[in-house]
Formats: C-alpha cells, structure tokens, sequence
C-alpha cells in the first residue's frame, strides 16, 4: 500500500487526530498523528486487514529544537509496505501513551527515548531509564543538555 | 520412552561423542594443524596497507591542518606559525597515540601525503604522557622564536626594499617617459607581493585541543575549532607531567 | 509435612550474573532470582558500555562518523560501515558505482562469515566445548588477514566510503577470498561433526527458549533469530539493496529438526547454514564483479539535502536500522542506531522465565548479542 | 606390611637391632608416605602440563613450551608464582571453614593413593578392604567441596557446591556398582588381590574386560561415572565456568587454589588407577609375568606398567575433556538414575549370573579351554 492510501485510509478511520502526511524528503513517508491517539491508530494499523503492520523497527524519540517528536517505523512482513508514523509533542513535559500493548518490541526503545529525551510513554508496562546510570540528571540527546562536570564526586 | 528410543539415545550419546573425538585427536596428532606463531621471533608480515602507528614527515609537511580537522577523536595537535615566505612553518606535531583509533582519515586526507602508516604496532609505555608522538624534533620555542627572527629580518629587508623601491619609483616616474618599469630581477615572486602589513607575528595559527588530555570526555564541535586562527594558550599537558 | 515445611523454608535467590561473567558476551548484567538452579526471573540491565554513540553522531561530520560505526558492532564492522553509507547515499541520493557496490557485498559477507565464526565459538565454549572456539578463531584469522590486506586494519575497518569504499582492491585479493573459500568450506561439516550433533549439546539446545514465529515478530527479533523461529524473512531478499538482487542464495529458515522451532538450536543452525550461504554468494560476486571506478564524486565539505531517512540492512546480528535526520548542514542532525541486539534483549525476560541457570548461557549465546551495539 | 619391611630393614642393617621396632615401623611408615606424596605432587604437576599440552595440541596451538625444555617446568613456575600470591580470604567468609576445605579436598584425594597397586609389592598399603577404601576416602573431596562452597560466601561458589554435592552422592551408586563385577570375580575387595586375579597366560584376555561381555560394558560405565566423579568435563558442572564462573573455588586464589587443582589431578589418577587395577589388568602385561623376574627388576617393570595403563587413561579424560560440550544440570543426575544406575546395576546382576552358570569362567578362558 502506497503512503497516500495508508494516510487516506487512518485519516478517514480517525479524522482530526492525523494531522498531515510529510512525504517530500521522507523515505518512508511520516503519517503524523496527535500524540493521544497513537495507541488507537497502532493497534488499527497493526489489526486491520490492508495494513497488517505487525513489526514495529524502530522507535525513535527526535528533538526539532521547538518541540518533540516521537517516530514510529513500521514494517509489514506479511504485506511487505512500510510507514512512519510520527506524532510531535510539546518541549514541555512531552507524554504520550505507550504503544508496547501493541508491539512488545517497542519497551525498550520507549525505554531509551524516555532516558535519552525524557518523553514519558503513559501506560508502559516498565518504564525505568536503560542506558544510563537510575540517579542520572537530566536527558542527553536533547538539544538543550548541558553536561554535567561531576558524577557522583567523580569528574566526567 | 520404549526401549528401542532408550537404547537409541544411548547409542547417539557414544556415537556422536567418537565421531567429536575422532577430528580433536586428528587435530591432536597432526602438527601441520599448528597454526601458532612463535610471537617475538617469528612475525607475520604486516600487509601493505597496513594501519600502524602514524608518522608525520615533517619536512613534507605543509602544516596545513587538515589532518586535525579531520580526525574524529581529536588525536593530533598541531601548532605552525607563519613564516617569512608567509608558509606554515611547523612548530610542533603531536599524535596522541593512546587516542588514536587508526581509522586513517588524516592520512587520506593528507594533500602532500606526508603523513603515514606505519606497520608499527608494538609499543609498551609506563606512562600516558609517552603515548605522544612529536615529530618536530626541535624546541617549539626555539622555532618561534627564529621564525619571528626571520619574520622580523623579512619584514626589514621588505621594508627597506619598500623604501628602496619607492625610491627607484620615484627615479622610475623620474625617467617614465623614457623606459617602462621592469620587475627587480632575482626576487621571489611571494616577496614581491608581499606587504608588511599582512605579515602575521610569530604566534600559533592553528592549535589543536591538546591531545594529552584524554579525560575531557565530551568531543568538541569539529567545526567549530576549524581553521581557526586561535591565539589559544597550551594547556597544561596532564600525561606529560608523570613522565619527567 | 506442613511442619517440616516450615522448619526448612526455602527463599529465593537473587544473583548477579554480570557485568563481569565469563559468558554474558561482554559487560551485559542479569539480574537473576533462582530458586535453587530453576529462574523465576531473569532482568537483563544493559548500559554498561554507554558510549553515546548517537550524541557523538551529532558532532562529526558524516564523513567522520564512519570509524564510529565500526564500533558500534565490531565483530561485523564491515556490515556496520556500509549500512552507514547506504543510509546516506540515500539520503543525499548518490550513485555508488557498481564495482564499489560489488566490493562492499563481498566485504560484507566475508565480515557475516566472521561473525558468525565467533557465535558459534563463542556459544559452544558457553556450553562448555572450548575447543570449536578456537578452531572458529583459526578460520576468522583468515578473514582478518584478507581485510588486513584491504584496508589494513583486523577489526576496526573504516574501509567503506560514503559514496564508495576507500581504495580498490588490493593485488590478487579475489583469488586469496577464492583461496579462503575453498578451504572453509569443508569445514563447515566439520564443525557439525564435531559439535553441532553432538548428543551433550543437541541436549543442552533442543527445546529450551522456543520462541514461535508470531511473537519473534512481535517482539522485533530480526535476523537469524528471527528466520531461526521459522519465519523467512531476510532484508537482502525482501527489501533488496545494493547488488543483491543479482545474488542468488537460500534463506536459511529454523525447522526444529532437534526439538521445537524456534529454539536454541535452531538460532544456531541458522547461523551455521547462513555462512554457507554467504560462501556462495562470495562466489557469484566474485564471478560478476566488474572493473570501473571505486567512488563516486562526493565533494569534500558534504552536506546532503534536508530530509530523514530509515534505512535498514540485514547484518550478521540482525536487522541494522539508521534513522537519519538532516538539516542541511554538514552534522547529522539526529541519529538513531536501531540495533538489532538491543531490540532482542526486549524479549530475553518472557523467555528465560522458568528455565535453568545454565540455560540462560544458551540463551544468551544464541541470540549472539554484542553489547557494544545494545549500549552504544 | 609396614612392620614386615620394619623387620626386613633391621635384617638388613644390623646397626639398626638396637632401635625398638615400633619406631622402626613408623619411620618406615613416614618414608613410604613421603614417597606415595612426592609421587602423587610429582605426578599431579607434570598432569596439569601434559592437559595444557593435550589442550594446545587438540586446539591448534603449541601449549606451555617457555619454560625450561619444551616447557616441562611451566608446573614448577606455576606452583611457585601460587605459592608466592597473596592469600585471600573474603572479608565475610567463614575463615575456618574456608581454610579447612581446600585440605580436606586434598586429603581425600591424596589419601587414596595408598591402596593404588603400582607393582608387584608396591603398594604403601594393601587393605583388605581396598576397594570400598577408596570409594569411602575419595567421598571426602564432596564435603570439602561443599565446605569451599558454603564458606565462600559468595553465590556462584554456594550454587557449585550444591551441584557437586547432588552430582557426587548421585554417581556414587553407578561408580560403585561398576566396580563390583571385578570384585566378584576376584572375589576379594584387595586391589593387589583383584589385579593378581587378571594374571595367567591369556594375555590380555585374562583382563576383566574381555571376561565376559558384562565385565566389558562395565568398564566404559565405570569410567563415565568416574568422569563425573571427578568433575571433569562432561560432567564439571560444580565448577562450569561458563555459567558459575568458578564453580566452589571462585573465592580461592594461591596456594588454596593450587590445592584443589591439584586434587583434582590426583582424583583423575585415583580412578584411572582403580579402572587400570579392577578391569585392565593392573600391572600385568601380555607374555610376561612381572612376579618370576627379580624382585628390583619386577617391580620396576610392573610400576612401568601400570603407570602406562594408568595414565593412558588420564590422557583419554584429557582429550574428552577438550572435545565434549557439558551436559545440564538437570540432565546430569537424569544420565545417572535413569541411565548409569540401571544399566550397572543390570549389568552386575549379570556378571553374577555368569559367574554362578559357567563357574567363573570368563568367555576368553572358555575359548582356551576348546583348544585346550
């Protein structure tokens, strides 16, 4: 399925909550959603019968400088197309509910947004930090991270 | 579990542990199967290509820090200063070769190809501070203080020209009608451009991080230390300090 | 009895397996809670070798990045290299010429073969059998010398080029690969002699941490974990690039010829079925590589249009995927590593309940995790 | 024993009458203990260089080969730089029990030295119950084991002595049922007695392994359920590094160490020798009967015998060891009870048979008989 269907088709199912399709400079194509309704439209695209994205490859928290998004890179591997779904979310205090119900695989790389970007993932069945120490401050791959001189009385 | 399996299992069990044991007693008896190398007397030829240690030529040099722009670790630091004949003249090259991560970016990089692999990779130091490799043998200071000698002479010598010149303009607009003016014979074409004013003092043109200091953890901006006419001060040189 | 019971009571117990642990692949912590030799629980604590790979990608240029992917998995550094430059070839739209591609295949699967060397040993020295470990290091030494000659360096390549690779083939390197082959692949049905039916490990294997088709996907296993559980998915033949389209080869596929699909042992023969395949195609490669140019014409401040990009290429581990956000400028803006073996440990938790000590050595060896890649 | 070669010393050297015989016997007791545990050291450190060699030649590499001739001192080197290492105890240990099990280890396994048959008339001391003598004292390594790993204080150390103790009580049924067969056809528990039983002119076919077919399959039982015994591999599971890194002794470093490795070679010895003396003959060799040469000359040649087959058979659990991947836990006592315990015990039901139907008489001896 084309990225114009697959936006034509959550469009029609969900209307305002998809926002636009970015498709010039985007391989695959971004459908993007409002962050409250990502759990619906995964578990749409992931049962219905034309989209079947049962494979979640990537999820990715990004940091455009005024605001948040986070990226969903889905695979068919039955139908064999592919998408993106992104949806943006405010600098301040970024939340929006968890999709691992829907993908298992995405627990740990929502794990890892949430240690690297502070975007916190509702409903998450375990949402700790993963890379970095339990203790650490602050969320390194924002733009805005200042790093700090001393861990623990120890020079970084 | 019948008894035909039991005695299956049995036999697979004997079976596949011969046939194992069969090719490590093979491999036990034959010594052509000896793949060792005896290592500090017998070698293996390192292939031409190979990514040893670097070495900088320094007389090929050209100073003109593409290598430290280009390194990803920040492992080479390199200070130059303008000459008279407004070349780089190198002050000091250092590679941090406890840094180094031998991707060979700087030497594919390197327009005069004066830096090198090498096939050394034997090296065993007590401290950091010996994992630098200078190549300019001389002392920095020694350098800059005969580069500003000959700057300075340079500047002397084109100022006098300057007003020698002058003077044979003057001379020349004296006798314009009769003979157009002719470039001095024997002169290098870079003096001849030359103006006093875009002289540089003798001071670094481009100082890389030191790359001593290992512990700075975060890795600046490469570009933003880019050609960077810098007037940085040296750091103090932390690995340097154990070896005296 | 329910006195008895009560005079002897039994508590859980909670081990660390790791960081330090001879068999956890490098620095990966497990945090275990036993009852006697059974786990109730095993949580895989990863980060240990946090090196912000992802941050640094920020601040290089996408020139400079490249030594940094070959350690991001550095028992396949080759594959790691070029899924680098694919993803920004196809963000800036490059044409690579035709023999680089050719030369990047062979490197790739030459540096599949080496992996997968070091899976096998290292699993069969988890499971006990030291010696196999160093017969697979014996053939690795091989490739290594072959990449030696390539790029001149054994582990940490840095030989593939955006836009190409960084120097043509060296003097009679095809009929060295030729040479390697022919002698290789005899072993290959030693190794299964010896090992891989061995009563001991077919045991050890068999059944233990099946993981069917639906949850493999479910969970993002990709790889040979993935095709391991039966599900015949490979990126070089579902979502072909570079020139593996004119490559003919088979997808190895887990049958549970020793127990379930989807088990240990399966994962295993997956990889060992895959270095044969990888021969073959090193042998078509080598039989169709054309001459010609190495690299294109990249200019030297590159800075690639504005734009994102995921692309994913099957490596040795799994399914390598880069997401890359540009700017316009000469930095990556964003990049994200999505490797394969951090997106298996998801799934270690679920399938290590209920199995013994020595059986999450297994499973940690079959899903060959590297944890450079899972820290990054 | 002891006494008699007491006396046969005064005999020997008349300036010796005045000495009371009791202190005569107990220095004699002394040298020939010095003796059997110089032998046993000896061999103990030459063993942990031949299995670095064995290793070396199966893995494609060379071995130890630096120190002195072709590395043959490495053992030397290494018991030193142990001995020189600083001991350590863990802060939260139990200190006295974590002393004392390296020792008990070392005396269970060493302790058996004494019935070991290695000739003609040597032999430190001829029990009459040689056999359960050996089964008993070697049972000794599971408590020190045990001991090591519950005094560690330490997780991996506990979980290995838990599986050492599981897997020695489990294979001490099948070790022993093996054996049996060899005493009811000697029909005595001596060793010397055993080996003595495996003379005569058949040759090899006078060992126990060729008696009858049961005697045959015994042995191999016999010896895999020494393997497991002696925590080797197939069966090191207490130690398994891979999964409990060190297994009872991963707190234990010097000469401590030194003495479970050590016990360790010394056990692999003790069962090579038991399985040499019950199925292999012992020191007799086809053709030539080591009791008619001359008493010197005899026991030189039987002592060279026996070590042979003896060591051969270390050097087989050598190889086994660098060829075989190691079998669960679980699996391991499952390969016992339902696999070892059944099969031994079958198989002693049937050597009894035999011996009961054909008088003793084993398939080679029968053979000879038809030809006359």
């Amino acid at each position: 399925m084309e990225p114009k269907a697959i936006f034509e088709a959550v469009k029609g199912k969900f209307g305002e909550a998809v926002v636009e399709l970015q498709e010039e400079g985007f391989r695959p194509a971004f459908v993007v959603v409002s962050p409250e309704s990502v759990r619906e439209i995964s578990l749409f695209l992931r049962d219905d019968p034309a989209m079947k994205f049962d494979s979640l490859m990537c999820l990715s928290g990004v940091d455009y400088k005024d605001r948040f998004a986070v990226a969903y890179h889905l695979h068919s591997l039955e139908i064999g197309h592919r998408i993106g779904v992104k949806a943006y979310l405010p600098r301040e205090a970024p939340s929006l509910p968890s999709v691992d119900g829907v993908w298992p695989a995405a627990n740990f790389q929502e794990r890892e947004a949430f240690d690297l970007y502070g975007i916190v993932f509702t409903g998450s069945c375990d949402l700790r930090r993963i890379l970095l120490p339990e203790d650490w401050v602050g969320h390194p791959l924002r733009k805005d991270y200042k790093y700090p001189e001393f861990y623990h009385g120890i020079k970084v | 579990m019948g008894l035909k399996e039991y005695l299956h299992d049995i036999w697979e069990a004997v079976a596949t542990t011969a046939k194992g044991m069969r090719i490590t007693a093979r491999y036990g008896v034959d010594p052509r199967e000896t793949i060792t190398l005896q290592y500090p007397e017998e070698r293996w030829e390192p292939s031409k290509r190979f990514r040893g240690f670097l070495y900088n030529d320094i007389k090929t040099c050209t100073s003109c820090s593409m290598c430290v722009k280009v390194c990803p670790v920040d492992c080479i630091a390199l200070e130059a200063v303008r000459g008279a004949d407004k070349k780089l003249v190198l002050v000091s090259y250092g590679i941090n070769i406890g840094r180094c991560m031998y991707c060979g970016l700087c030497v594919e990089v390197c327009p005069p190809k004066s830096l090198t692999h090498t096939s050394g990779y034997e090296k065993a130091t007590v401290s950091r501070g010996e994992l630098i490799l200078h190549f300019v043998t001389e002392e920095a200071g020694e350098i800059k203080a005969r580069v500003a000698k000959q700057v300075a002479e340079a500047a002397a010598k084109a100022e006098a020209e300057k007003a020698a010149k002058e003077e044979a303009d003057k001379a020349a607009k004296a006798a314009e009608e009769t003979q157009p003016p002719d470039a001095p014979p024997g002169k290098p074409r870079a003096e001849r451009r030359e103006s006093p004013s875009t002289i540089l003092p003798a001071t670094p043109v481009f100082a890389a991080e030191n790359p001593g200091a290992g512990d700075d953890g975060e890795k600046k901006p490469a570009q933003e230390q880019k050609g960077e006419p810098a007037n940085r001060e040296e750091p103090p040189k932390e690995g340097g300090e154990r070896t005296e | 009895m329910k006195a008895r019971a009560e005079a002897l009571p039994t508590q859980e117990m909670l081990i660390n397996m790791g960081p330090q642990h001879p068999s956890t692949h490098g620095v990966l912590r497990v945090i275990l809670r036993t009852d006697g030799e059974v786990v109730v629980n095993a949580r895989p604590d990863v980060g240990y070798l946090h090196r912000a790979l992802e941050k640094i990608g920020e601040r290089v240029t996408y020139a400079q990045f490249m030594p940094f992917t070959d350690r991001l998995d550095y028992l396949a550094s080759m594959n790691c290299n070029a899924a680098w430059a694919w993803t920004v070839e196809k963000l800036a739209g490059i044409e690579v010429p035709e023999r680089a591609e050719y030369i990047r295949v062979i490197v790739c699967e030459l540096n599949r073969i080496s992996s997968h060397l070091i899976a096998f040993g290292s699993f069969t020295a988890d499971m006990g059998a030291f010696t196999p470990f160093l017969y697979a290091i014996r053939e690795r030494e091989r490739v290594n010398d072959l990449f030696e000659d390539i790029c001149g360096n054994r582990l940490t390549y840095n030989y593939v080029r955006i836009g190409g690779v960084s120097a043509d083939l060296p003097d009679r390197f095809l009929e060295k690969t030729k040479e390697f082959l022919d002698y290789f692949e005899p072993k290959i049905p030693e190794y299964n002699k010896l090992i891989s039916y061995n009563k001991i490990f077919v045991h050890r294997l068999a059944n233990v941490a099946a993981i069917s088709g639906g949850e493999a996907v479910a969970y993002g296993l990709t790889g040979p974990n993935l095709r391991g559980s039966g599900v015949s998915f490979d990126l070089r033949r579902s979502e072909p690039y570079s020139v593996y389209p004119k490559l003919d080869f088979d997808v190895c596929v887990g049958t549970g010829e020793r127990g379930t699909v989807g088990d240990c042992f399966d994962r295993y023969m997956v990889r060992i079925n895959e270095m044969r395949e990888s021969v073959k195609i090193l042998r078509q490669a080598i039989a169709q590589i054309p001459g010609g140019p190495v690299m294109a014409k990249v200019p030297r401040a590159f800075k690639p249009p504005v734009g994102e990009v995921y692309f994913r290429a099957e490596n040795p581990r799994g399914e390598t995927g880069i997401y890359l956000i540009s700017d316009g400028t000469v930095n990556p803006y964003r990049l994200k590593l999505r490797a394969p073996s951090f997106v298996t440990m998801n799934i270690f938790e679920k399938v290590t309940k209920g199995l013994m000590i020595a059986d999450i050595v297994a499973v940690i060896g079959s899903f060959d995790i590297i944890l450079p890649e899972i820290d990054r | 024993m002891m006494e008699s070669l007491a006396v046969s010393l005064v005999n020997a050297v008349p300036a010796l009458s005045g000495v009371p015989l009791w202190t005569m016997t107990l220095l004699v007791m002394v040298v020939v203990a010095a003796v059997v545990l110089t032998f046993a050291l000896l061999y103990a450190g030459l063993a942990t260089y031949v299995e670095r060699k064995v290793a070396g030649d199966i893995q494609a590499r060379i071995g130890p080969n630096r120190v002195g001739p072709v590395g043959l001192l490495q053992f030397l080197a290494d018991g030193i730089k142990l001995l020189l290492k600083e001991d350590i105890i863990p802060a939260k240990a139990d200190r006295f029990l974590f002393a004392l099990a390296p020792y008990l280890v070392f005396i269970g396994s060493f302790a058996a030295f004494v019935v070991v048959p290695f000739g003609v008339g040597l032999i430190a001391s001829d029990l009459n119950i040689g056999v359960y003598y050996v089964m008993a004292i070697s049972s000794l390594v599971v408590v020190g084991v045990m001991l090591a790993g519950w005094s560690s204080n330490n997780k991996w150390a506990l979980l290995g002595g838990m599986r050492a103790a599981a897997q020695i009580v489990s294979y001490e049924v099948p070790v022993g049922m093996a054996l049996l067969p060899a005493v009811l056809i000697a029909g005595s528990l001596s060793l010397q007695d055993i080996v003595r039983s495996q003379g005569g002119l058949l040759g090899i076919f006078g060992w126990n392994l060729f008696h009858n077919p049961f005697t045959f399959v015994s042995f191999f039982l016999y010896y895999t359920a020494a393997l497991a015994e002696t925590n080797r591999t197939p069966f090191d599971i207490p130690e398994a590094e891979s999964e409990l890194v060190s297994g009872y002794h991963v707190e234990y470093s010097g000469i401590r160490f030194a003495f479970f490795f050590l016990a360790e070679y010394g056990d692999m010895f003790v069962v090579s020798a038991l399985a040499t003396a019950c199925f292999l003959g012992g020191w007799h060799v086809p053709f030539l009967d080591a009791e008619a040469l001359p008493v010197a000359w005899g026991n030189l040649f039987s002592l060279g015998v026996f070590l042979a087959k003896a060591l051969g058979l270390v050097l087989l659990m050598m190889w086994i060891r660098w060829t075989l991947p190691r079998l669960r836990v679980d699996q391991l006592m499952r390969m016992s009870w339902k696999y070892l315990v059944p099969i031994t015990f079958f198989n002693l039901l049937g050597v009894s048979l035999w011996l009961l139907v054909f008088h003793g008489k084993g398939i080679p001896a029968m053979i000879a008989s038809i030809f006359g």
